[in-house]
């Protein structure tokens, strides 16, 4: 362990349980096809076609089409897209509001904190959905920025509190007093010791969270707050399609199955993570 | 003869037949409502399932949404009924006559009925239910100056002008009959957890959102009747349960599925039943907002959207899928009715006149749109199609869901313009009148922000309501529709749909849907086993 | 203790004052007039401009936010646009349903959680450990929804042994409610199930390397004492502070199944309103829910302080 | 001859992911009836390994019993099952166990009755109600007061020293043959260690019950124990008597630890450290272990398997190549090498502190209102002479952190004034004073939490460098963060490394180089060495002395550890409950300690010589350590002394110099200057 830096050890670790390797494949996979889609299948998304409707799975459309005719397995894909840019851009959103605030009431304490974290507290108890449910009526353009802020804003509290509670342990910690004893300025303080330190426990939580936002977007679909037509969100595809599980069990299946997997990957991904980066972490979250 | 007449005189001299009808038929009925008991089962419970959550109830004279007012029928009966061809036809009433040149409205009141609550039905009930509706602010009765009870059934109404729409304000609209004495002892307020009327059955209990329970009324003024013992409606909002419902016989009625349920129960062997309609079924239409600085100011614009979308098509599409009843029609009401204009063209699918319009309008490459739609029914993917086809011609369409408030907030009289349409469904009404003054008169109260106020419409519309004959009135309504659509290109109807059932087969006589959505005969429905 | 308690409280209070501001807040930020709300389609200007004065929404917000709260101090949380009756009314009949599906699949799921995640804890590394915590993990990310419907076509229509939709309470008849419960509780219960179980499971990975363990083993014990005795406490504590965030898990989830079964909880009433923007029923509906969460996480609070002595003293 | 305890060449493997880590590799003892026996050895030398295997308590997997017996009465009980009811009968019932901390060894949320109960029924066939009185005999036994009021508490509400008296209570209460104490003490104050382990050895010799005494504190087995054991890296290197390990130790590794740890009686100038690091028995290599650090290696130790035990004398063995005579040669080629070149302070003073009082703000109630004081410090006076080295001792809690923290200026709560070179500090808004923070500087207790883990070496030590405008260019910097590598004896080209890549000591070098960087004139070390290894205190203590020498530096320097604070210091400041009650030079402290908690104090503390153990009186300071929390009215030591009187126990003595140069407060001491 001497010789050995901290970061391939902690690939090390990661790397150690089949699971996480299994959720690291499918994180890259789903990212992969969210990417290059448009190589990768010869239909349009958008392009109906009402004399192909609800075609049974085939060899030309390998997961049968939709109500419009249009190739489910090609919008499931693009649907990938739509997920992951949720679930990461709200993610990185959330978290960097939710930093900030942390960093502003962890540091400065007091009545600031006082205050912030009654905010956050009170904010916490209001359930997820119903927040973000008001949220997307707030913004409701159905458009995929809409969400991204909808499901954003209202996982900030989350990370507010984590890090307000982290900066102010770390805020006492030794290190963090001999910077004082040093004199180093508080600006400094701030950005090249307090942040740093405050980060990997709150890249854990961001993994994870990529996960619970893409369920959040798919909850949000389903009672039709979500995207608007006709974008592929893996949400939309399963609320459009629920009621004909009975006739086309692969097309009512699938997109419930595709979110599935890659919150999968994702939580695996911050469990392991977590594992790797701080052990100590374990069972806080 | 006043503008009323050829119905006026038809039904009046048809009224006695009628009657001794409707005698008969419920006659003929309890003599088979024996034979039926002893080789099959009726009675028991009918269930229901209906997927709006049912606000208002009883107290008829606020306005009713489509179910309120068909579940309403179970225990509230109307002066006159429709019969199926859409005529006005007595049933709380014997006879009533219209003369436009009095003024006068007579109406002769069935002896003998009590309502659920022991009082009687009588001419003071149906005049103070009269009042009660003009003094909820319902501006349907307003051309009355007063109603004269001559006696205990023979009731006169006095117009202050000639209004050719009053017998069916008086014995249908307004005509719907609830007891005055509980509304006196109880307030009105009272009625509309408790509706009390003449109905077959009962109303027993209201459990908000989950279900209305209605008991067979054994002093029904029809012997023998009803046959069921009771009528129960169950709420469930979501589709995969009201399919599961269905399916599993948990409800024996399934009410106004979409298209996604009706191919599933299709597919699962269940046929739907729905009737052609002359009236009363929903016209699903696109609305612009005329009004806009933008692109959809334009007339010419407008009438690209119009010509770029290929509207048989998605109709085609949609009916092939629905279990409803649809017909494509280019009007705001069905197309076999006095009120449309064989004339009218409707801007066809045409690509190429489309490209032409938009250049017209000076949009040669096109333009943004905003196309709103709510939640439910096959909007969005009416919508999604109508996006692909104006993508092709240029038109890029945005669409954005939206829900009912935010529909009536544009629609209302402090809507704002956008650039671009919205879908929206409403009553396919035959009379024009009934709608479109609403609409298209700048002090009405539905997208008046949005239509074009056009002078020749007002004056169409202002003519259309006071004329005498009814010539003129079929003259008048059918330019209307022809100017409205052709000419200012304000709306794009896209098709009217029927409503549909689906039952289990063992239901009989239901009634349901016969006429149209919002009226229902439960009376002699029962269920074999 | 006391003093702990009364901390505690005093925080909670706060809390809902928050909260209510949020709850009123709510109004304002969701678009939707609310005149339209509550009067629907089809109205003239002088309905419009008579609403909108019996609405107050001529005076300044502050104003109403306090008429607002003065009635809710008086039991009063106003009329619902929609339904025309007092909100109170409509919450008496509908917070005992969610209360008491959530209350059930709480208890279910720390059971389940608390026995699951024991269980994985000290077979780590073993099947049992691998099975159960890749069904865990596959639990929490079953979006509830879609479980409902799935359970349905497979319990309702396949196999006919449950219905498809509707609720009542066992008064109203013990099998049918029991029958109309299981569906909707399992789906509610999955997900918490699932992360009490991880998180059960990582506490008792984590408290079985204590050196009190080692005390215990030391002294002779049987390993299923020593679990039973001086493991599952010290285990639960961390699992007991997450029970709130598993509270807000369950409400959450009861917003979607209730939906799909028909059940007539706050959930779906919340639904409808906030589609409906049915203002005074989503206003009373944050604030009830979220001062049932605030409380229970008082209660798991004092809990916690019950089942730890150390911050009991404190 | 059959012993009691046999064990016989156990291995204990243990293997994840960062490779197999040999813990135990045939290790072989024996305790017989009513003896003590001690094991001494560094941190991860295995000690606490070879007991847990003996009693199949390590975690399998990934732990692994490789080979080996364990006789108990002539039986091998490895042959039992882990979990059979004779292993368990043997646990607790024959072999009791005590752990090394206190603090996490009983169930936080079981009363401590309970724990006892439970150990009581479980050897025995006694009901409830007698196992109830037993568990009270106990804990009056091993001294805890109001026992049967006390028997449901919970354990948070004992103090540390109370705990492992109850740890004892629950080994006891099996009545078994063999109590294994694992380092009881470490996590004590002196004070307390020292009646612990007299209670140990009490209860031993009352019923003959064989004691096997695990701890890394030479100076502990050297008073208690009869025969001894040295491990280092897993091997047992020396067995002998007390006597013979320390008059005649053989085995270059417990030479070299004799010669690092400073001891109390001794005015040894410099201490010999042990070089280089205690090796992580993580894939190690074949061959003598110890033979990187040893001084006396030869070609000889080269190039094969690990040294076996040899017999010296009838109980003395040696695990080296090299015999006694080979090791005595060498060693007096070094006598020389004993020079002395302590530095003598100048006369004057650099930092001052006059009558600091601090206390912290008691939070509570509904809006965190204040509701009282803990009046942490009292009246703390010291003067601090230019490249004078003033030691700060007292138990844990005392103050002496918040004293360091308190000159630093770290505390608003701080009331007083502190002169640095003569000008009043704490009234200098911290704006204003940044500039001055560069003159005295600090070095912490813990060296890895005092680093930031997220900058490398080279970050942390230069981070000073261009604030200050002490470099002006990059090339300036890297050669000023290289000298100052070199100046604590760090490779510069370690300076990329990151804090946990380094090893303790290393740790601590960076960030002694740290406070070296702001070229300071005062270093507060805030008990520096305590979170060290012993082999590693010596390194350290002597950089520090190095550095004082070479820069004219002065130290404030807190400890617990008295023998460390008299070797390192030139005066000593004994702190009890926040106040100072007596100051002197060090030679003075021990010849001649006035105040009685200094008394107390010194014979406390156990001298790694077992003749001079014999000698001393095994002084018993009664009563556990008060908390700040609830000093004494008067004299804080009021209620400890055996002095004591009633004024004592109402008025606080005056700080007053009794000698030249020598502070107490105390009452009973008389002014003679
Ligand atoms: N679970 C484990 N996995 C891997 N290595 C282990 C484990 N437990 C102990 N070890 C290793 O075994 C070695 C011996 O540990 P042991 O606890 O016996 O040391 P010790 O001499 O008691 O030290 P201390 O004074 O710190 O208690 C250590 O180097 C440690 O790293
Ligand atoms: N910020 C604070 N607020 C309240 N009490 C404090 C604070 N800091 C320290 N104390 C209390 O002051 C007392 C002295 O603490 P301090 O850290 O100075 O002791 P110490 O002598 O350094 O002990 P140790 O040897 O354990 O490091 C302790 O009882 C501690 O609980
Ligand atoms: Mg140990
Ligand atoms: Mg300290």
């Amino acid at each position: 362990m001497k010789h050995q830096s901290r970061f391939t050890y902690s690939l090390k670790v990661l790397f150690s349980r089949k699971l996480v390797v299994f959720a690291v494949c499918l994180v890259v996979l789903f990212v992969l096809i969210a990417v290059f889609i448009p190589v990768l299948s010869p239909y349009d998304p958008y392009k109906t076609d009402m004399t192909s409707s609800l075609l049974k799975p085939s060899s030309e459309h390998w997961l049968g089409t939709d109500k419009l005719g249009r190739d489910v397995l090609t919008r499931l894909m693009y649907g990938t897209r739509t997920s992951l840019c949720i679930g990461v851009l709200s993610v990185f959103l959330s978290s960097i509001l939710g930093v900030a605030i942390g960093l502003i009431s962890g540091f400065y304490g007091g009545i600031v904190n006082t205050v912030l974290s009654r905010i956050v507290d009170a904010l916490l108890a209001i359930p997820n959905i119903m927040f973000a449910m008001a949220l997307s009526i707030m913004f409701s353009s159905g458009s995929i920025l809409g969400l991204v802020l909808v499901l954003g804003i209202s996982t900030v509290p989350t990370y507010a509190r984590l890090l307000t509670a982290q900066v102010l342990q770390i805020k006492n910690s030794d290190f963090m007093t001999a910077e004082k004893v040093l004199g180093i300025s508080n600006k400094k303080k701030i950005m090249s010791h307090l942040l740093p330190n405050c980060i990997s426990p709150i890249l854990v939580v961001l993994t994870a969270n990529i996960g619970f936002t893409i369920l959040a977007e798919s909850s949000l679909n389903f009672l039709g707050l979500g995207v608007s037509a006709p974008v592929a969100s893996w949400g939309g595809m399963v609320s459009e399609a629920y009621t004909l599980l009975l006739s086309r069990p692969v097309y009512a299946m699938a997109p419930g199955i595709c979110i599935m997997l890659l919150v999968f990957g994702f939580n695996i991904l911050g469990d392991g993570i977590r594992d790797a980066i701080d052990p100590r972490l374990r069972g806080t979250l | 003869a006043g503008c009323g007449g050829t119905k006026d005189t038809a039904s009046s001299s048809a009224d006695e037949s009628r009657v001794t009808e409707t005698a008969a038929n419920a006659g003929e009925n309890s003599q088979a409502a024996e034979t039926n008991a002893e080789n099959s089962n009726y009675g028991g419970t009918l269930k229901i399932g209906l997927q709006n959550a049912i606000v208002h109830l009883g107290y008829v004279h606020t306005g009713l949404g489509t179910s309120e007012a068909m579940i309403l029928d179970t225990c509230c009966e109307h002066l006159c009924r429709y019969a199926e061809d859409g005529t006005l036809t007595p049933w709380l009433c014997t006879a009533y006559e219209e003369d436009p040149d009095n003024l006068t409205l007579t109406v002769h009141l069935r002896e003998g009925i009590k309502f659920h609550d022991g009082s009687d039905f009588n001419a003071e009930a149906v005049v103070w239910n009269w009042q009660e509706w003009t003094n909820a602010g319902n501006i349907e009765l307003n051309c009355v100056d007063n109603y004269e009870i001559i006696d205990d059934h023979t009731v006169v109404v006095h117009l202050s002008e000639w209004s050719n729409n009053i017998a069916t304000s008086c014995l249908y609209t307004a005509g719907i009959m609830v007891s005055a004495e509980y509304a006196k002892a109880n307030g009105t307020d009272a009625l509309d957890k408790n509706p009390v009327g003449t109905g077959a059955f009962k109303f027993e209990e209201w459990v908000v959102d989950e279900k209305i329970v209605f008991k067979a009324n054994e002093d029904y003024w029809i012997e023998g009747l009803p046959y069921l013992d009771g009528i129960e409606f169950a709420i469930i909002p979501d589709e995969a349960a009201q399919i599961s419902a269905f399916q599993t016989g948990e409800i024996d009625v399934l009410l106004n599925c979409n298209s996604d349920a009706s191919r599933t129960l299709k597919e699962a062997g269940f046929t739907p039943e729905a009737k052609s309609l002359i009236s009363g079924g929903m016209s699903f239409m696109f609305w612009f907002s005329c009004q806009d600085d933008g692109p959809m100011g334009n007339v010419d614009a407008r009438r690209a959207v119009c010509s770029a979308i290929d509207k048989d098509a998605i109709v085609n599409y949609i009916k092939e899928n629905s279990g409803a009843v649809i017909e494509r029609t280019a009007q705001w009401g069905p197309n076999d009715v006095w009120s449309a204009n064989p004339d009218l063209k409707g801007y066809p699918y045409d690509p190429e006149a489309a490209r032409e319009y938009l250049k017209a309008a000076g949009y040669p490459d096109g333009f943004d749109m905003i196309i709103y739609y709510g939640n439910g029914g096959d909007d969005e993917e009416i919508c999604s199609l109508a996006q692909s086809y104006l993508a092709e011609v240029g038109i890029n369409a945005k669409l954005e869901l939206i829900d009912s408030t935010i529909t009536n907030e544009l629609s209302g009289i402090n809507g704002e313009s956008f650039n671009g349409m919205i879908f929206s469904a409403g009553r396919a009404e035959v009379d024009l009148t009934t709608y479109y003054n609403r609409t298209f008169l700048p002090d009405g109260v539905r997208w008046v922000n949005q239509v074009t106020h056009e002078e020749d419409i007002v004056e169409l519309i202002n003519l259309a309501t006071t004329c005498k004959t009814f010539e003129e009135k079929e003259k008048y309504c059918q330019e209307l529709s022809k100017t409205v659509i052709d000419d200012y290109c304000e709306l794009m109807p896209l098709y009217i749909s029927s409503d549909t059932i689906f039952t289990h087969g063992n239901l009989v006589d239901h009634g349901i849907y016969q006429i149209n959505a919002i009226i229902w005969t439960p009376e002699s429905a029962y269920l074999t086993r | 203790m006391k003093k702990y308690i009364i901390k505690r409280l005093g925080q909670a209070a706060i809390t809902i004052i928050l909260i209510s501001v949020f709850a009123y807040l709510l109004m304002y930020i969701v678009p939707g007039d609310p005149v339209y709300a509550i009067l629907g389609s089809d109205i003239t200007r002088e309905q419009y401009e008579k609403q909108y004065l019996l609405m107050e929404l001529d005076k300044p917000m502050l104003v109403r936010y306090w008429h607002w709260v003065e009635k809710i101090v008086q039991g009063d949380m106003g009329l619902s646009y929609k339904y025309t009756k007092p909100v109170m009314d409509l919450l008496r009949q509908r917070l005992p349903v969610t209360m008491y599906l959530g209350g059930i699949s709480l208890i279910i799921s720390v059971f389940l959680g608390i026995i699951l995640g024991t269980l994985c804890g000290i077979n780590r590394g073993r099947t049992v450990d691998n099975v159960l915590t890749v069904l865990a993990n596959i639990g929490s990310v079953v979006p509830g929804f879609w479980l409902a419907v799935v359970g349905m076509y497979i319990f309702s229509i396949k196999l006919g042994w449950l219905p498809s939709y509707g609720f009542s309470f066992p008064t109203a008849g013990v099998g049918l409610s029991i029958k109309q419960t299981i569906m909707p509780v399992v789906c509610l219960s999955v997900g918490a199930v699932a992360s009490l179980t991880r998180q059960m499971r990582s506490g008792m990975l984590e408290v079985i390397r204590q050196d009190y363990i080692r005390t215990a083993r030391a002294k002779g014990l049987k390993e299923s004492q020593v679990i039973v005795r001086h493991a599952i406490k010290n285990a639960i504590i961390p699992v007991v502070t997450l029970l709130g965030m598993n509270l807000r898990g369950i409400v959450s989830g009861a917003v979607t199944i209730e939906t799909v079964y028909a059940i007539n909880g706050t959930g779906s009433l919340l639904v409808n309103s906030i589609v409906g923007r049915d203002y005074p029923v989503i206003q009373a509906c944050v604030l009830i829910i979220s001062v049932v969460v605030v409380l229970s996480n008082l209660l798991v609070d004092i809990c916690y302080g019950y089942l730890d002595p150390r911050i009991r003293l404190q | 001859m059959e012993h009691f305890w046999e064990v016989k060449d156990l291995s204990v493997s243990y293997e994840n992911l960062d490779g197999l880590t040999q813990a135990v590799d045939h290790v072989s003892y024996y305790v017989d009836h009513g003896e003590i026996v001690g094991i001494v050895g560094e941190s991860g030398s295995g000690k606490s390994q070879t007991q847990l295997a003996a009693l199949q308590l390590i975690p399998t997997p990934p732990g692994k019993i490789d080979n080996g017996e364990v006789l108990l009465n002539g039986r091998n009980i490895l042959s039992s099952k882990p979990n059979s009811s004779e292993m368990r009968k043997i646990r607790g019932g024959r072999v009791g166990m005590i752990f090394q901390e206190p603090m996490t060894s009983l169930n936080p949320v079981k009363t401590v009755g309970f724990q006892i109960i439970e150990a009581i029924l479980l050897h025995s066939d006694t009901d409830k109600k007698k196992a109830e009185e037993k568990a009270v005999e106990l804990m009056e036994k091993v001294g805890i007061a109001d026992a049967k009021t006390r028997l449901y508490d919970y354990p948070h509400q004992f103090s540390g020293g109370m705990r492992q008296r109850i740890m004892i209570a629950i080994a006891l209460a099996g009545n078994p043959d063999m109590i294994i104490a694992d380092e009881p003490t470490t996590a004590l104050d002196v004070t307390t260690q020292a009646q612990i382990l007299d209670l140990l050895k009490t209860l031993a010799k009352e019923k003959n019950t064989a004691l096997l005494m695990i701890t890394h504190n030479l100076g502990i087995v050297a008073r208690y124990a009869e025969r001894i054991y040295v491990m280092y890296a897993g091997n047992i290197v020396e067995a002998g008597t007390t006597m013979e390990i320390f008059h005649e130790p053989s085995h270059p590794y417990t030479r070299g630890l004799l010669r690092a740890v400073p001891r109390l009686d001794d005015d040894k100038n410099r201490l010999i450290p042990i070089d280089g690091n205690p090796p992580t028995p993580t894939n190690r290599k074949e061959g003598c272990q110890f033979i990187d650090r040893c001084r006396y290696a030869c070609e000889k130790c080269y190039g094969k398997a690990m040294p076996a035990l040899r017999q010296e004398s009838e109980t003395h063995f040696i695990a080296c190549y090299l015999s006694k005579e080979e090791l005595d040669e060498k060693e007096k080629s070094w006598e020389t090498e004993k020079s002395v070149h302590k530095s003598l302070p100048g006369d004057e003073v650099v930092l001052e502190a006059k009558d600091i009082d601090v206390s912290f703000p008691v939070k509570g109630g509904f809006f965190k209102k204040k509701s009282g004081n803990l009046n942490v410090l009292h009246h703390v006076n010291f003067q601090l002479y230019k490249g004078e080295t003033l030691g700060l001792v007292g138990e844990s809690g005392c103050g002496k952190t918040t004293t360091a923290k308190a000159v630093l200026k770290l505390l608003d709560e701080t009331v007083g004034k502190v002169y640095l070179n003569g000008e009043e500090i704490l009234g200098v808004p911290e704006r204003l004073f940044r500039k001055e923070r560069r003159k005295i500087q600090m070095i912490f207790q813990d060296p890895s939490s005092s680093l930031d883990p997220r900058k490398s070496a080279e970050e942390l030590v230069g981070e000073p460098l261009f604030p200050y405008g002490l470099v002006k260019s990059k090339e300036e910097y890297d050669n000023r963060v290289d000298e100052l590598f070199k100046l604590v004896g760090l490779e510069p080209a370690l300076k990329t490394r990151y804090a946990h890549e380094f090893s303790g000591g290393q740790r601590q070098r960076v960030g002694i180089a740290r406070a070296l960087a702001c070229e300071p004139e005062i270093i507060i070390c805030d008990e520096p060495i305590s979170a060290l290894d012993v082999s590693i205190q010596a390194q350290i203590i002597n950089l520090l002395e190095d550095l004082q020498e070479k820069l004219g530096l002065s130290y404030l320097f807190v400890a617990h550890d008295l023998s460390v604070v008299k070797h390192i210091s030139h005066r000593v400041a004994v702190m009890y409950l926040g106040v100072i009650v007596e100051l002197t030079s060090s030679s003075d402290l021990y010849k001649n300690p006035l105040h009685p908690y200094t008394k107390a104090l010194l014979r406390s503390v156990p001298i790694p010589d077992p003749v001079l153990q014999e000698g001393e009186k095994n002084y018993e300071l009664r009563g556990e350590v008060p908390s700040i929390v609830k000093r004494p009215e008067g004299c804080p030591f009021s209620n400890r002394c055996e002095l004591a009187t009633e004024k004592c126990r109402q008025q606080i003595p005056d700080f007053q110099e009794v000698e030249k140069g020598h502070f107490v407060a105390c009452f009973a001491v008389k002014k003679s200057c």
